[in-house]
């Protein structure tokens, strides 16, 4: 683990008068497993959508590498290496997983422009479709339209189309959100599989996910950092326990 | 000058009553009305064969008009718009489009498409003094009978139940029928709302413009720019818009009137380049 | 649908049999004006030839269809084709509005075929764009603008205002107007094109007082649902009473009828036939009413000449060839019910007649219904109209 | 086996559901007595929401019998079963994006004999009353968690369905949930929970059934579930 | 079942093109050149309203621009008209790149709007612009040649412009198999992913606008050469309004839906002025909303269905209500039915 391959200096995002995020400074090591925790709306999401693209800050700037992603679009941001997923579900309905996945592979060469050419192109990435969509456990329902899968498969369909782009960092935002046990066991070791060689940075609530993953905790309130450390010293804090944690932790 | 920007207003009143029937449908229901040129057409000919056949006079018309529209609405939504309402909304809109061609030409063969006669309401045909200059009464009656009914409505869709009722109703009927409310008992009548606000529009202009089936059709188009340029779900934005075209092209016509057919199209463009919501428009139109 | 026509073995006759097709809008802006009534008017040509000829007639056996353009031009041009290759037509008639006549004038000179237009305005049919089968009959942009220009200037109105419809017609009809205003010795202060369509004409009306000079006509070349909305808001805003006289370019009987004579009580323009305008008229009007069960308009009656003017010529020729018949229609000098004093002129094919300066009656003088009209003068054939133009070479 | 002496306030028998031509439930009876807090747990795709849905009169197509407060509702529309007293927490949230947080909340009637007031709203979720006035999908994800169980608290409807709840949510939020749910109860309310989580099942519930591709294979007192966590735990795949 | 499926896509193919060789002899051919134009008009308009979810209502613009950009191509150069009809096309595709820019922003309904309203001001830009455009009289008098030989029979025109619209119909067929059609689609159901999956949205709406926006110009340039003349009614809305009406009664995202639709549109029109019926609006109109109410799959989607069922392959339902589960952009999947 080297330097901070994502940085953010001082972010901060306004909602008409209220600040969501406020002047978040966080580096992300490269190689590492970064996790976000805290409490509802303390600005998780908000700042996975800063530094996505998809909202844009009100100040401060974002780094990636030397980079300034500071008011790239989305689509730039992915290009550039940083997947995400989202919180909330959000598919072709009517596209099967291996479609989405086709897509998601061939997003970076540009054959996408090519309106004279057949869809057929689309075909090489077929094997490396399938090949994701057996790690996240999805194979069997490869040609299922996505409208119709449970939840949890969504999820896990979710966590495949980020992993296509082979992004140099990705983005969870609750990865485990909805998930049956057995299927966290499963997300858990996919990620721990897919990190390497990349950086996860990952919203979760589920701290014996937390636990087993992440290499770094940084705490969210109000839109500002708490704490930020590994889990085995943030899990101790007592600000953190009072303000996200809880004494009984239900969880676990 | 001032008597010019007046006129403007006067013609910003059928806009912003024609927008303000739109924009209620549209923020309530999620549909665009298209047939709502058309419902307009159907108010000022309602008054003509009010008038003609049953010697109705005016301001009879001018409530009763308006009811018997918004009655015929109401069916049209039980009918029709409801089946339509939990698909894509351009579907209604497309129902609307098929639903402007027959309404226009039913009456086209009925009343052929020659203009009708309708006099102006005798109580009217006089001259306010304005102060700065005198202004024909019955334009000053349009512009008031405008600014109060669209102020009302905004009252009321903003202030009261009824407003976020049938909001939440559009957005998502199935949740909203599981919270206990009846979807159906509240959508229905703000649909005749909105074409009762169309017919109504109609009736105001009987005495003053052409009587005729096509009144309404390149009218609308004209209003949806009005609509686009206010912010489409504002309905604060579609009156304000309403009223600040008419003002606009009233002055284009006086100084640039080579640009006058043109203009409110480019002040759309104008105002989409910069505000691509439109002016007073939620983020919620952009993809 | 050709076949051996049981009545004409004839070869002068094509298929047996004269086909008259009358191609009009019945269903769109000028289907109360024209449409299937002048289908009516044209059956009462046929009539009246058969009964006037009997035996001795050339055409023995002859046919009248009819078909919609819907006011498109491309309708009109579909439409004009399948006349003549299809149904045999032998003349297309009436074809109102310029884009549809123009298209249909095409068609026309492509099938050698005749063509004789009624309801358009535009003057392209008699200049560049003129052609040998085609003929233009009633009325146009120059006789409109001309007789209503001249003679309102000529009776003391000198200052004019003139507002116009910002598109070929209007466009066409402010240019002649302005010409006819300045060659009467008057003067146009301003003329201000409008949108069209237009519903909202108060700009021009507020302004119109404030000129400098004040004029003392307003001229309108509006057309339709226009006109009847800027003459609505004309009498809104009183300005008669301030002075200013309208005179209108383009008027029909059926615009009068939607604003109540009131509104447009003495309002001047030019008609090209009258209903009531002589003993004549009515008497043809009366027989119109009886078949068709209202009074006629202008192009009603026109229809009726053009088809009696046809069949005049196919029986002056002995044949429905196309050039024999335009060789007896060329130079032909007539009248009837329609036309008086009529002349077709052989250098463009342009009909010229006496038309009339019309007023509008004030209510309280209207007898009867659809009596709007007091012809105040006639203007002669040989000054209602423009004289040839060089640019039409048939 | 309801536990309670009041008897079934909910009792659903044999009802199947289908999506086109694929079965989803087949055959599932439950109870669900006054006062109880009882769980549906299984794997994703079990059946679980299909389940609310069909008590909610929102499944497309279904059979079988569902007896609220001892009367049939099989053929009341969706408003009509609100009314009763159903008060549902969808999975995906339910808030509306065109009515503000504060009319999230006081949109849906009062359904029941006892519907929280405002005040109290406000005071168990603090969180809310900062952004009342914010457009309802505008709060984060737990927050929207917190607002869909809020406005059928506001309610005061007698028999909760919460789909996941606690999805989402902070351990911290995820506790007071917890302790919502226990106070609802000591109120007289019912709760039906689906629950991912086991381990917070636990400690609210008094029973459980389990569901599996469309059927009830088991149904346990909250005792028996901690007994016997382990092999269900596999049996679940959980 | 793979060999019945490949065996019917030439077998269909081959249908199609006898049919189009054959339909001058079949019907008036006039008529037969407007149903081939209005149908390569109504897939290319499908190509954006069921593959890209975006209801154009102004297309008008780019038929009617298009005809008058070959009218006056082949007026004033002589050019051989294949020439004036490309002219056309890249007019009409150089005429959508402003107004696509403006309008792919928007979302569904908005869009239908605005692309409405711009349409109608191209209307008053050809009607006020007459020097150029002839004004409401309409640019008249336009030659079809090729090489010396005279095509303005319209039996001939047609055999002549053919291969030019099949081509603009491979070309539709082409953009929609392709993996940019795949891309439309997904930004049609979901373009909020589409984006984190790091397509550029608005520009790929925005070439799909402007590709659909040159095959409607070929199609118009080929109208009025046709017809000898372009009209101001090529630029007015109810064009564009019956553009829509063609796509959605054949069905939204069937492509050759399309193509059905503009032969029904056009009989039906060309039978109700021949027998003289002047409430055509009633007519179509209704057609129109019973489809939209009803068979929502137009025709040929519901043939398509029927038959689907027969064979006893099922295409998957629209997943979803009313209420939809993405929260990110509330509604609107696309009208898109499945492909
Ligand atoms: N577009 C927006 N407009 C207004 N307020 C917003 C918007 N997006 C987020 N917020 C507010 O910003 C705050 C932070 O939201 P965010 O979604 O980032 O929280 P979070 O930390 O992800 O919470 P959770 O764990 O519940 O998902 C919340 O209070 C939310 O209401
Ligand atoms: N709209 C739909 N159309 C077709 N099938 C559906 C639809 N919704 C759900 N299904 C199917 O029905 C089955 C049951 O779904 P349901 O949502 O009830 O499961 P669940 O137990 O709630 O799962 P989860 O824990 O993932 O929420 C699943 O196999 C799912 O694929
Ligand atoms: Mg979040
Ligand atoms: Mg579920």
């Amino acid at each position: 683990m080297d330097g901070p391959v994502l940085r953010a200096q001082g972010l901060a995002k306004e909602f008409r008068g209220f600040r969501a995020v406020d002047g978040v400074d966080l580096d992300v090591a490269d190689g590492s497993v970064h996790a976000l925790v805290g409490p509802n709306g303390a600005g998780k999401t908000t700042l996975f959508n800063l530094l996505t693209g998809f909202l844009k800050p009100s100040a401060g700037r974002i780094l990636l590498g030397g980079r300034d992603l500071t008011g790239s679009r989305p689509e730039q941001v992915a290009r550039l290496g940083v997947a995400r997923s989202f919180q909330i579900t959000s598919l072709f309905p009517q596209m099967t997983p291996r479609e989405h996945l086709e897509l998601a592979l061939a997003g970076g060469t540009g054959l996408t422009w090519r309106f004279w050419r057949s869809h057929r192109l689309l075909d090489r990435f077929g094997d490396r479709a399938m090949e994701l969509l057996d790690q996240v456990g999805l194979a069997g329902h490869a040609g299922t339209p996505a409208g119709t899968l449970a939840y949890g498969h969504k999820r896990a369909l979710e966590l495949a189309l980020a992993l296509a782009l082979d992004p140099r960092v990705l983005l969870l935002d609750e990865p485990t959100a909805g998930m049956g046990a057995e299927d966290v066991e499963r997300t858990v070791e996919l990620v721990r599989k897919v990190r390497a060689g990349r950086t996860v940075v990952m919203v979760e609530h589920n701290m014996s996910v937390v636990s087993s993953l992440a290499d770094r905790v940084t705490v969210l309130q109000s839109g500002r950092v708490l704490v930020e450390g590994p889990y085995a010293e943030i899990r101790h804090d007592p600000r953190v326990i009072s303000a996200y944690l809880g004494d009984a932790d239900a969880g676990h | 000058m001032l008597q010019q920007a007046f006129n403007g207003l006067v013609g910003g009143a059928f806009y912003a009553l024609l927008a303000l029937g739109l924009a209620v449908i549209f923020g309530m229901l999620g549909v665009v009305n298209f047939a709502h040129g058309a419902f307009y057409m159907l108010g000022a000919f309602g008054s003509y064969v009010l008038l003609d056949s049953f010697g109705v006079n005016f301001w009879a018309a001018l409530v009763l008009v308006p009811l018997l529209l918004g009655l015929a609405g109401t069916v049209l939504e039980r009918l029709f718009i409801r089946r339509l309402a939990p698909l894509d909304p351009l579907y209604n809109f497309l129902f609307t489009f098929g639903l402007a061609l027959i309404l226009q030409d039913l009456v086209k063969r009925e009343y052929g498409v020659q203009s009708q006669p309708y006099p102006r309401p005798g109580l009217l045909s006089g001259t306010v003094d304005l102060g700065l200059f005198g202004y024909p009464a019955y334009q000053v009656f349009v512009l008031a009978v405008s600014v109060v009914v669209c102020a009302a409505v905004w009252v009321v869709l903003t202030r009261t139940r009824v407003g976020m009722i049938v909001r939440a109703a559009t957005e998502r009927p199935d949740l909203t029928r599981a919270l206990g409310i009846d979807v159906g008992r509240w959508v229905t009548p703000v649909f005749g709302f909105g074409i009762a606000l169309a017919g109504l529009a109609g009736v105001l202009a009987a005495p003053m413009r052409a009587v005729n089936p096509l009144m309404g059709a390149d009218l609308i188009i004209t209003v949806f720019a009005v609509v686009v340029i206010g912010g489409l779900g504002s309905i604060f934005g579609s009156v304000a818009a309403g009223f600040a075209i008419g003002l606009v092209s009233a002055l284009g016509n006086l100084y640039v009137p080579a640009l006058s057919q043109t203009l409110v199209f480019i002040l759309m463009a104008a105002v989409l380049l910069w505000r691509p919501a439109g002016l007073f428009g939620r983020e919620e139109a952009l993809s | 649908a050709g076949g051996p026509g049981a009545g004409g073995g004839d070869d002068k006759i094509s298929d047996g049999k004269v086909v008259l097709a009358v191609l009009n809008d019945q269903s769109a802006v000028y289907a109360d004006l024209s449409g299937k009534s002048s289908v009516e008017a044209v059956n009462m040509a046929v009539a009246d030839y058969k009964a006037k000829y009997g035996d001795k007639a050339v055409a023995k056996d002859v046919e009248v269809l009819s078909a919609d353009h819907q006011n498109k031009p491309e309708v009109a041009n579909s439409k004009a084709q399948e006349l003549y290759d299809r149904q045999h037509a032998d003349i297309v008639l009436d074809v109102p509005s310029s884009a549809a006549a123009l298209a249909v004038a095409g068609v026309a000179k492509a099938k050698k075929k005749l063509f004789m237009d009624i309801g358009a305005a535009t003057t392209e049919l008699e200049g560049a764009q003129c052609n040998k089968y085609t003929f233009h009959y009633g009325y146009n942009t120059y006789m409109l603008a001309h007789g209503t220009g001249d003679t309102v200037t000529k009776d003391g109105s000198k200052n004019w205002y003139i507002v116009y419809p910002d598109y070929a017609f209007g466009q066409d009809m402010q240019k002649n107007f302005t010409a006819a205003v300045q060659g009467a010795g008057g003067k146009v202060i301003q003329s201000d094109p409008a949108p069209f369509p237009n519903d909202n004409f108060s700009t021009f009306l507020l302004k119109a007082p404030g000129l400098d000079p004040k004029p003392q006509v307003l001229g309108t070349m509006q057309a339709g649902g226009d006109l009847v909305n800027l003459v609505k808001q004309y009498n809104e805003y009183k300005l008669r009473d301030k002075g200013i006289g309208l005179a209108v370019g383009l008027m029909f009987i059926t615009d009068i009828h939607s604003l109540g004579p009131d509104a447009l009580a003495g309002t001047k323009f030019t008609d090209a036939w009258y209903w009531n305008g002589s003993p004549g008229n009515r008497a043809w009007a009366d027989k119109f009413q009886a078949k068709a069960g209202k009074r006629p308009s202008f192009p009603n009656a026109a229809n009726y000449s053009a088809a009696t003017q046809y069949l005049e010529a196919v029986q002056r020729a002995g044949t429905d060839g196309a050039d024999a018949v335009i060789k007896q229609l060329e130079g032909h000098k007539f009248e009837d019910a329609f036309a008086q004093n009529a002349t077709i002129r052989a250098e463009d094919h342009l009909l010229l007649h006496d038309v009339s300066l019309a007023q509008v009656k004030p209510a309280s003088e209207v007898k009867e219904p659809w009596d709007y009209e007091k012809i105040l003068s006639t203007i002669p054939a040989d000054q209602a109209f423009q004289p040839a133009d060089p640019a039409c070479k048939l | 086996m309801p536990a309670t002496d009041s008897g079934p306030i909910l009792s659903v028998t044999g009802l199947s559901a289908w999506y086109g031509e694929a079965q989803v439930l087949r055959e599932v009876s439950i109870e669900v007595g006054q006062g109880e807090i009882v769980t549906l747990v299984g794997r994703n795709g079990a059946g679980k929401t299909t389940l609310l849905r069909c008590l909610m009169g929102l499944q497309g197509r279904y059979s079988g019998g569902i007896a609220f407060l001892g009367s049939d509702i099989v053929r009341l529309p969706a408003h009509r079963r609100a009314r009763m007293g159903l008060g549902y927490v969808p999975d995906d949230r339910g808030v509306y994006s065109t009515l503000t947080v504060e009319e999230n909340l006081t949109l849906p009637p009062a359904a029941g004999p006892d519907p929280w007031p405002l005040a109290r709203v406000y005071e168990t979720f603090p969180r809310l009353k900062e952004r009342r006035s914010f457009p309802g999908t505008k709060l984060s994800g737990g927050e929207q968690q917190m607002l869909a169980l809020a406005r059928v608290l506001r309610m005061g409807a007698r028999l909760l369905l919460c789909d996941e709840p606690t999805e989402g949510l902070s351990p911290l939020i995820v506790g007071q949930i917890g302790d919502i749910l226990r106070e609802v109860k000591r109120q007289g309310t019912t709760v039906l929970l689906i629950e991912q989580n086991v381990h917070f099942a636990a400690t609210v519930a008094d029973r459980h059934y389990l569901l599996a591709e469309g059927r009830v294979v088991e149904s346990l007192r909250n005792d028996e579930m901690r007994e016997r966590e382990h092999e269900l735990l596999d049996y679940l795949g959980i | 079942m793979i060999l019945s499926r490949l065996a019917r896509r030439p077998l269909l193919l081959a249908a199609g093109l006898v049919l189009a060789l054959a339909l001058p002899w079949m019907i008036y051919p006039p008529v037969a050149l407007d149903m081939a134009c209005w149908a390569l008009f109504a897939a290319a308009l499908d190509l954006l309203l069921g593959f890209t979810g975006l209801l154009s209502f102004g297309h008008a613009a780019f038929w009617g621009g298009s005809a008058y950009a070959a009218a006056l191509i082949a007026v004033h150069s002589g050019l051989p008209f294949p020439v004036a009809a490309l002219g056309g096309a890249v007019f009409a595709a150089v005429l959508a790149l402003p107004i696509g820019y403006l309008s792919v922003r928007l979302r569904g309904i908005y869009f239908a709007m605005v692309t409405l309203a711009f349409a109608q001001m191209v209307y008053f830009v050809v009607n006020q612009w007459r020097d150029l455009t002839g004004g409401e009289n309409g640019l008249q008098g336009v030659p079809r040649e090729l090489f010396g030989l005279d095509l303005s029979d319209s039996f001939v025109f047609y055999y002549a412009a053919l291969p030019l619209l099949l081509a603009g119909f491979v070309a539709v067929w082409r953009v929609v198999r392709s993996p940019f059609g795949r891309v439309l689609v997904s930004i049609r159901d979901n373009p909020a992913r589409a984006q984190a999956l790091g397509y550029p949205v608005e520009r790929y709406k925005l070439l799909a606008f402007v590709l659909s926006a040159a095959l409607s110009g070929l199609a118009g340039g080929l109208f009025a050469l046709g017809h000898g003349f372009a009209s101001l009614e090529s630029v007015y809305w109810t064009t564009s309004g019956q553009a829509v009406m063609m796509v959605v009664l054949g069905g939204i995202g069937t492509l050759w839906g399309g193509v059905i639709g503009a032969g029904l549109v056009v009989e039906l029109n060309d039978y109700l002025v021949t027998v003289g019926f002047d409430g055509i609006g009633i007519v179509t109109g209704t057609i129109f909303v019973i489809i939209v109410l009803v068979f929502r799959r137009g025709i040929w989607g519901t043939a398509r269905d029927l038959l689907a069922a027969r064979t006893g392959r099922r295409r998957p339902g629209e997943p979803g209500s009313g209420d939809t589960q993405d929260g990110a952009p509330a509604r609107t999947p696309g009208v898109g039915t499945p492909v």
